[in-house]
């Protein structure tokens, strides 16, 4: 199968400080990769680099054969790239309605999907409607990640960068944001790439999973391969855990 | 375990060529005599650069109108010099404490807002001052200034001559007194929440600093400072003029303390003595088009950056990182 | 010490906050105990952060009281709060970008100890300060970046700052919005763990959507919605009410961990 | 008295057309532009060139104050100041006040330093009196209101009914982000960097009839400008204007009515609004923090 | 000993009166120019410096210039508080100083040191107050900018009316920094008095009269008398119909009838770009002509001898005759009524009566 996103060789940091060093990873159309790892290993700098926003030293990005890491920030949107940053970044001047429409675009070519506009994300997450006119600011935690992850979408990408889009949301808004990842990907042939610190809950509704260590790939491979080890996956993320850690809610 | 103390401790402990400086500093009118009077106005606004650096370095504070502590311990100075008594000591207390009394007035005005609103306000506030001290002319003199300020000889011993010689050791002492008390200030834990509060008021509040009286403390602290700024003006000079409470007064401190960097308490002093020797050279070989070379400057000095402006050679080493 | 005293330390009374025409906080009256480990939870945007926010006084309340240890504090500055032991965390961090980790505990601990308004001696020179400070990098893992500026520390770090700095207070009530959020799964229970280690006589209300967490912690439960208290009671009777599993937890499959 | 109602709407209007650049470049886009002055001046100064050299119409002239303020904003928004908008709000303003002190200078050496007069076309000299003279008013000053009208209206649609708007405020909001979510920021900065140089140009051109023109006007009015946008708040473009408004009828009515206090009146009412509503009188925002 | 004659000139080069210290230079390198740049066989040298308009920079270049350049006068000067700021500077190094522009009357008493060759609020100020008497104007507005020349001319205007027996109904001052003339206008309309008086900048002029004719004050058959700086010449052309008419009393102008200044218009419009001189011009290049003479007599020593070599001085000026009271060391000249006319497509000040051998009124207590 031809991957949608190829990463070679890929370097990138901040001011003399290298963060990543010569990362490799390629992921098909509908796939969706687990990236995990433990603090400041580099996650959070391997999504903004594909997203333009931090400074890459070297190495290539391919996405669906564009070169991506030739385009500015700007064209890589339009080059199929939604991405949600971990700390939200919700434009505070701008109302919910209008963080969601200003960086709005159409959708490409005829998939026959329902394309993301932002009326289909008030249906994914209807907290967001009651809100349409609230500014960035007057928003809950919550809400803004929902907002995060909506803005995300109306892009209408092909490979959405998810970088903790769980964390703060109600536990039955999760389950529903999962449900909709999986269907999403599924359905629509988006591909994602998710950071995680809870892994459990996302190993399983990916495909593959990558790990990080220091800036460097530590571990690449089927998602659940990984999930079925949880000894192999605590020893990647360096976690000492209780051993038959609850799992019930 | 000592981490912490050494390390903190070490930013207040003396660097060795701080004393160097302040020694080649007070030698100056004397190495240089015919440079004394410049000398000694270098002094004045390097006080008055670093009163402003407490509130716009160390607590975030912007404002336009610093001029208006400067302008009124100038005169209050002035008119306790004419009216009261001629001693300059006692005469600069009055211009420091007349300064932060007025400084503890403003303080209310600049608690809210944006960077804008408190430009404006100080501002505004200050072009009223150089409203009333035209108008009140019975007083101040008005628009022509006031004249026949006598100042008596310092320590009772040392006339403020023509040469200008012992005003720059005056003023050069006062400034050194004034940035030590500046300087033990911004190392202490009340500097370090005054810091705090730049960076981020709502958590200062949630850590228990009284961020209200900080500020107007500090506010009145830097006036107070101004307001010797003021009076060392005044007394050096002879006079006070309305154009002490001038808009231009406010931007060029400011101006002085961005070009040696905010933050930083050596900011407002290198700034002043940059901005001010600068100005002189340039506006002496051109009069009339002085401006435009000031302004290159600072351009130059902004699209460069200061770091780099000062070691040329880090231009090639490395490059910014992005971001 | 008495952990079993059930005497109210922090109680409101009838709180509503209204933002236009959202009311966010719907006449609230809440009972934090004398030693409590009491979790507030709900769907997002139920009034969580705002009911925090109007405690600890950052929000003006638009009707009803806020007693802490029987006094009224509804009018109280939030510095003031602060001095009578209540500290919060920030959902979202609310860090001091120019200083360093160890500036800035340094600096809470002064001003905790009543040295904020010492400017004679230099910061670094109390060595009750010292002392303190260091023990606190070393408890949150802040060691190696001591002398980092806050700005440009990874987000783990900082969220473990941002705690740092609310314990460098020693709260007797400890008010702590979303504290693991971006914290990885290892160090998160250790953090619960440090919270939960805290003197049984300091007061903890916490705001959590990690439900593992919670009922690790917890020892009573609300359960906010739409501004309104839902329900009140213990874990148990809370992961069972069928009214919180519709509209909060769900069916329980996918929650982390 | 209607006549200084009149006079007081028509200077606010003046008021308005010189700083809503500044409000564009300082309001929406963040960025302390303290040299919007010097790109009034140049509109100004293209004016009287144009009408006195080429004896081209004043309002022929208008157009290309407008056009020629706006490339040459553009252009140095290219090379210059775009690498600012990163840099500490102090950093821009010395930068800005680097490059009015060199307009002035430059103007000075080619223009001379005497004022500039310009000769308005016959039908804007006039006066109208309505009521028995209760209501006289200036051509000109009626002309100033209806070009500043439509200016508000063109701009105040522009920024709410299009999406560039959104997207500006975007820009500056998050730059980084903005850009990696598709906006093309440096787009956006250049092409809203050059209307406000373009409309400093064309307020410049409207007011050297009123305010004169010599080469300390990017100073001499600097606070004037910074006053309407401080008042307006920087979140629209109507707060400004009815700032400008305010500041205008309260001036006008103020000097007629209470000359004494001629010059406190404008700063006495700034400091009272900017204490009382510190985001501005018509901040999204309102009170508060 | 020292071979050179130096003369400390400080000027407004920039800022809002740049264009004063624009004339003055051009005047005094003028007289340099044409006088030759030797006096008394020592080397004449110009020290040009900017005031940079605040007083304690002022004084500190009028003290560098003392003592560091060893300058043997001090001249210029183009605002009072610049000149008051540095009179104790030339009482303390006993160096004469030429006030070549300021006006307030009071400065030729700050320090014993100081000549002046420009003018007096007063001296003018009154001529025309005098001149609105005998012309039918009984009642008047004035409206002055609030800075001190304004202050001292509304003072001097309005004394000497009202001792004429004229009514002062409204005393309107405009803040320095104000841009609109409307409500004052508007006050001077609704008062409707036989003549506004008014001082304002010269650059402020051409507003004035401008928003004057727009708000129909000519019409409504109020006249404009004014301070000569109002229709300064060195702006007049540009300032269009408005201004014809206009009444001013001034020392200068530069229409003024005599071989003497038709030399000094036309070769200081060929040594400056066509620019025509203006009041501040003859102030200047009196003043150089004042101290050239002083040097001669004192053979280019300076201090107390030049001082009392520049009293007294009687000389024909471009601008009338004139001397320097060695009471008082300011200048006494005639001083004429002017009114703005177009000749040849010309703007210019054509005087219409002439006092002659006005003293400065304010120093007659
Ligand atoms: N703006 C910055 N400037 C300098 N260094 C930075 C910056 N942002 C991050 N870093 C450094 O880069 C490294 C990687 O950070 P990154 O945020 O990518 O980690 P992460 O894996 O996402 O961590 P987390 O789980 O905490 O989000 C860290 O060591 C951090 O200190
Ligand atoms: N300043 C404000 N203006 C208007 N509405 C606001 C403002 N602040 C908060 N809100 C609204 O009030 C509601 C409660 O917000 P709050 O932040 O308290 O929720 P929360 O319970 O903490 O949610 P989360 O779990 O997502 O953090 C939200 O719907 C939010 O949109
Ligand atoms: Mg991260
Ligand atoms: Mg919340």
């Amino acid at each position: 199968m031809a991957d949608l996103l190829q990463i070679e060789n890929l370097s990138a940091g901040y001011g003399e400080a290298v963060v990543l060093n010569g990362v490799n990873a390629a992921l098909a159309e509908g796939e969706t990769l687990a990236l995990l790892g433990r603090n400041g290993t580099g996650k959070t700098t391997l999504m903004n680099t594909l997203a333009g926003a931090t400074r890459q030293h070297g190495g290539r990005i391919v996405l669906g054969g564009v070169e991506l890491h030739r385009l500015p920030a700007h064209e890589r949107a339009a080059a199929g790239i939604g991405w949600v940053p971990q700390e939200r970044n919700i434009f505070k001047s701008l109302t919910v309605h209008e963080n969601l429409t200003a960086v709005a675009r159409p959708t490409r070519t005829g998939s026959g999907n329902r394309p993301w506009t932002p009326e289909r994300v008030y249906e994914l997450f209807p907290r967001l409607a009651e809100r349409k006119t609230n500014l960035g600011t007057q928003l809950s935690g919550g809400e803004q990640q929902m907002l995060a992850i909506g803005r995300a979408l109306v892009l209408n990408p092909r490979l959405l960068l998810l970088d903790e889009p769980l964390e703060g949301l109600a536990p039955i808004i999760v389950e529903e944001l999962l449900r909709a990842i999986a269907r999403i990907t599924r359905d629509e042939g988006l591909s994602a790439i998710i950071v995680e610190q809870h892994p459990q809950a996302i190993l399983r509704i990916s495909h593959r999973a990558m790990v990080l260590d220091h800036g460097s790939v530590v571990h690449n491979g089927a998602a659940d391969a990984l999930a079925a080890q949880p000894a192999l996956l605590d020893g990647l993320l360096g976690v000492m855990r209780k051993t038959g850690e609850a799992h019930a809610a | 375990m000592n981490t912490a103390l050494t390390h903190l401790g070490a930013q207040a402990r003396w660097r060795p060529w701080e004393p160097v400086l302040w020694l080649a500093a007070l030698a100056t009118p004397w190495l240089f005599k015919e440079h004394a009077l410049i000398i000694n106005e270098v002094a004045i606004v390097a006080l008055f650069a670093v009163s402003l650096d407490l509130i716009l370095g160390y607590t975030g504070i912007v404002s336009l109108g610093h001029a208006a502590f400067l302008g009124f311990g100038a005169y209050s100075a002035a008119l306790f010099a004419k009216h009261v008594m001629p001693d300059p000591l006692v005469g600069l207390l009055v211009g420091t404490v007349a300064g932060a009394l007025l400084g503890a007035l403003f303080s209310l005005t600049i608690m809210r807002g944006t960077d804008l609103t408190r430009i404006m306000v100080t501002l505004g506030l200050t072009l009223i001052l150089f409203e009333l001290a035209n108008k009140l002319d019975w007083l101040t003199g008005g628009a022509d200034g006031l004249q026949g300020v006598t100042i008596g000889p310092l320590l009772g011993r040392f006339e403020f001559d023509l040469y200008g010689q012992v005003a720059a050791w005056y003023s050069l002492v006062v400034l050194l007194l004034l940035f030590l008390l500046a300087r033990r200030l911004v190392h202490s834990p009340f500097g370090a929440t005054l810091k705090a509060v730049r960076d981020n008021r709502l958590r200062a509040m949630a850590i228990g600093i009284p961020v209200l009286s900080r500020l107007s403390v500090v506010y009145t602290l830097a006036a107070g400072m101004a307001g010797a700024a003021g009076a060392l003006l005044a007394q050096t000079t002879g006079f006070a003029s309305l154009d002490v409470f001038s808009i231009e007064r406010s931007a060029d401190v400011v101006m002085m303390l961005v070009i040696g960097g905010v933050g930083w308490l050596y900011g407002g002093v290198a700034g002043a003595v940059v901005f001010k020797l600068l100005h002189d050279v340039v506006a002496g070989i051109t009069p009339q088009y002085w401006n435009f070379w000031v302004g290159l400057f600072l351009v130059v000095l902004v699209l460069v950056g200061r770091e780099r402006l000062l070691k040329p050679w880090s231009w090639f080493s490395s490059r910014k990182g992005a971001a | 010490m008495n952990t079993s005293t059930t005497h109210t330390v922090l109680r409101t009374e009838g709180l509503v906050k209204r933002f236009g025409g959202i009311a966010a906080t719907q006449d609230v009256s809440l009972n934090v105990h004398h030693g409590a480990r009491h979790a507030l939870i709900g769907p997002n945007g139920a009034g969580k952060t705002t009911l925090i926010n109007l405690l600890t006084g950052v929000l003006e309340p638009s009707a009803g009281r806020i007693l802490l240890d029987g006094n009224d504090i509804t009018t109280l500055a939030p510095h003031q709060r602060v001095r009578r032991g209540m500290v919060r965390t920030f959902q979202i961090n609310q860090l001091f970008n120019s200083l360093t980790p160890q500036e800035t505990l340094a600096m809470v601990v002064a001003q905790h100890l009543g040295l904020g308004g010492r400017w004679w001696q230099p910061l670094g020179r109390q060595p009750a300060v010292n002392e303190r400070c260091d023990r606190l990098l070393e408890q949150f893992h802040l060691g190696d970046v001591r002398h980092v500026r806050t700005e440009h520390l990874a987000y783990g770090k900082r969220r473990l700052l941002e705690i740092a700095i609310a314990l460098a207070c020693e709260p007797r009530v400890l008010l702590l919005d979303e504290p693991v959020a971006g914290v990885p799964a290892g160090e998160r229970e250790e953090l619960l763990r440090t919270v939960a280690a805290l003197p049984a006589d300091v007061s903890v209300l916490l705001i959590e959507h990690d439900m593992d967490l919670v009922f690790e912690f917890a020892r009573f439960i609300t359960v906010l919605v739409n501004g309104a208290v839902l329900v009140e009671g213990t874990p148990e009777a809370i992961a069972n009410d069928p009214q919180v599993k519709a509209v909060y937890l769900g069916h329980g499959e996918a929650i982390h961990g | 008295m209607l006549t200084i109602l009149f006079d007081g709407i028509a200077y606010g209007m003046l008021l308005f057309i010189l700083a809503v650049g500044l409000s564009v470049t300082m309001g929406l886009m963040n960025f302390i532009n303290l040299a919007h002055g010097a790109f009034a001046m140049l509109g100004g100064y293209l004016t009287v060139a144009l009408m006195q050299h080429m004896g081209l119409p004043f309002l022929a002239c208008l157009p290309i104050a407008f056009g020629a303020a706006a490339l040459v904003g553009a252009v140095l928004e290219r090379t210059l100041y775009r690498p600012m908008y990163k840099k500490p709000h102090l950093d821009q303003v010395l930068f800005s006040i680097g490059l009015t002190f060199m307009a002035v200078a430059a103007t000075d050496y080619f223009m001379g330093s005497q004022q500039q007069i310009i000769q308005l076309p016959e039908w804007l000299r006039g006066r109208t009196e309505w009521f028995d003279g209760a209501l006289g008013m200036g051509h000109y000053r009626l002309f100033i209101i209806a070009i500043c009208a439509a200016l508000t209206v063109g701009l105040q649609f522009i920024l709410s009914r299009t999406r560039f708007g959104s997207r500006l405020r975007a820009s500056v909001d998050d730059p980084r982000v903005a850009a990696s979510l598709g906006i093309n920021v440096n787009l956006v900065f250049a092409a809203t960097f050059a209307v406000g140089s373009g409309l400093a140009g064309l307020g410049g051109a409207l007011g050297a009839e009123v305010l004169g023109l010599d080469p300390s006007f990017p100073l001499k009015f600097l606070v004037y400008f910074l006053i309407v946008v401080a008042v307006g708040g920087t979140s629209s473009i109507t707060g400004p204007l009815l700032a400008a408004l305010l500041l205008g009828i309260a001036d006008v009515a103020g000097k007629y009515y209470i000359p004494k206090l001629g010059g406190f009146i404008v700063y006495t009412l700034m400091i009272a609004i900017l204490i009382w509503r510190p985001h501005g009188l018509f901040s999204r925002l309102g009170g508060g923090k | 000993q020292d071979k050179t004659f130096k003369i400390g000139l400080i000027l407004p080069m920039t800022g809002p009166f740049a264009s004063t210290g624009k004339q003055l230079e051009a005047a005094a390198r003028l007289y340099v120019a044409q006088n030759g740049d030797t006096v008394a066989g020592k080397k004449v040298q110009l020290i040009v410096k900017d005031d940079t308009g605040a007083p304690d920079v002022t004084k500190r270049i009028a003290q560098e210039m003392v003592i560091n350049d060893k300058v043997q006068v001090l001249a210029g000067f183009g605002l009072t508080p610049l000149a008051f700021a540095t009179a104790p500077v030339a009482t303390q190094s006993k160096t004469p100083l030429v006030v070549m522009a300021a006006a307030t009357s009071s400065i030729t008493e700050a320090s014993p040191y100081i000549i002046r060759t420009s003018f007096t609020v007063p001296q003018v100020v009154t001529v025309l107050a005098d001149w609105a008497t005998n012309n039918n104007i009984k009642k008047v507005v004035s409206l002055v900018t609030d800075y001190a020349p304004g202050v001292d001319s509304e003072k001097y205007f309005s004394q000497r009316f009202q001792a004429n027996g004229g009514v002062v109904v409204e005393s309107l001052r405009v803040p320095l920094r104000s841009p609109d003339f409307a409500p004052f206008l508007q006050k001077v309309r609704d008062a409707n008095p036989d003549a506004l008086f008014t001082f304002v900048p010269s650059g402020a002029g051409s507003a004035l009269m401008k928003q004057f004719a727009e708000r129909g004050l000519d019409k409504a058959g109020i006249r404009m008398i004014a301070e000569g700086s109002v229709t300064d010449d060195d702006i007049l052309n540009g300032m269009g119909d408005v201004a014809l008419g206009v009444v001013t009393a001034h020392h200068y102008s530069a229409a003024h009838n005599s071989a003497l200044n038709k030399k000094f218009v036309e070769a200081f419009g060929k040594a400056n770009n066509g620019m025509r001189p203006n009041f501040m011009a003859v102030g200047a290049y009196d003043g150089m002509r004042v101290i050239y003479e002083g040097a001669k007599k004192t053979k280019g020593e300076g201090g107390e001898a030049l001082l009392n070599a520049m009293k007294g001085q009687v000389f024909e000026s471009p601008r009338g005759p004139i001397y320097i009271d060695a009471q008082t060391r300011d200048v006494v000249h005639n001083v004429y009524v002017r009114k703005v006319e177009r000749i040849n497509g010309q703007m210019w000040n054509t005087e219409i009566q002439t006092v002659t051998d006005v003293k400065d009124p304010g120093k007659a207590k």
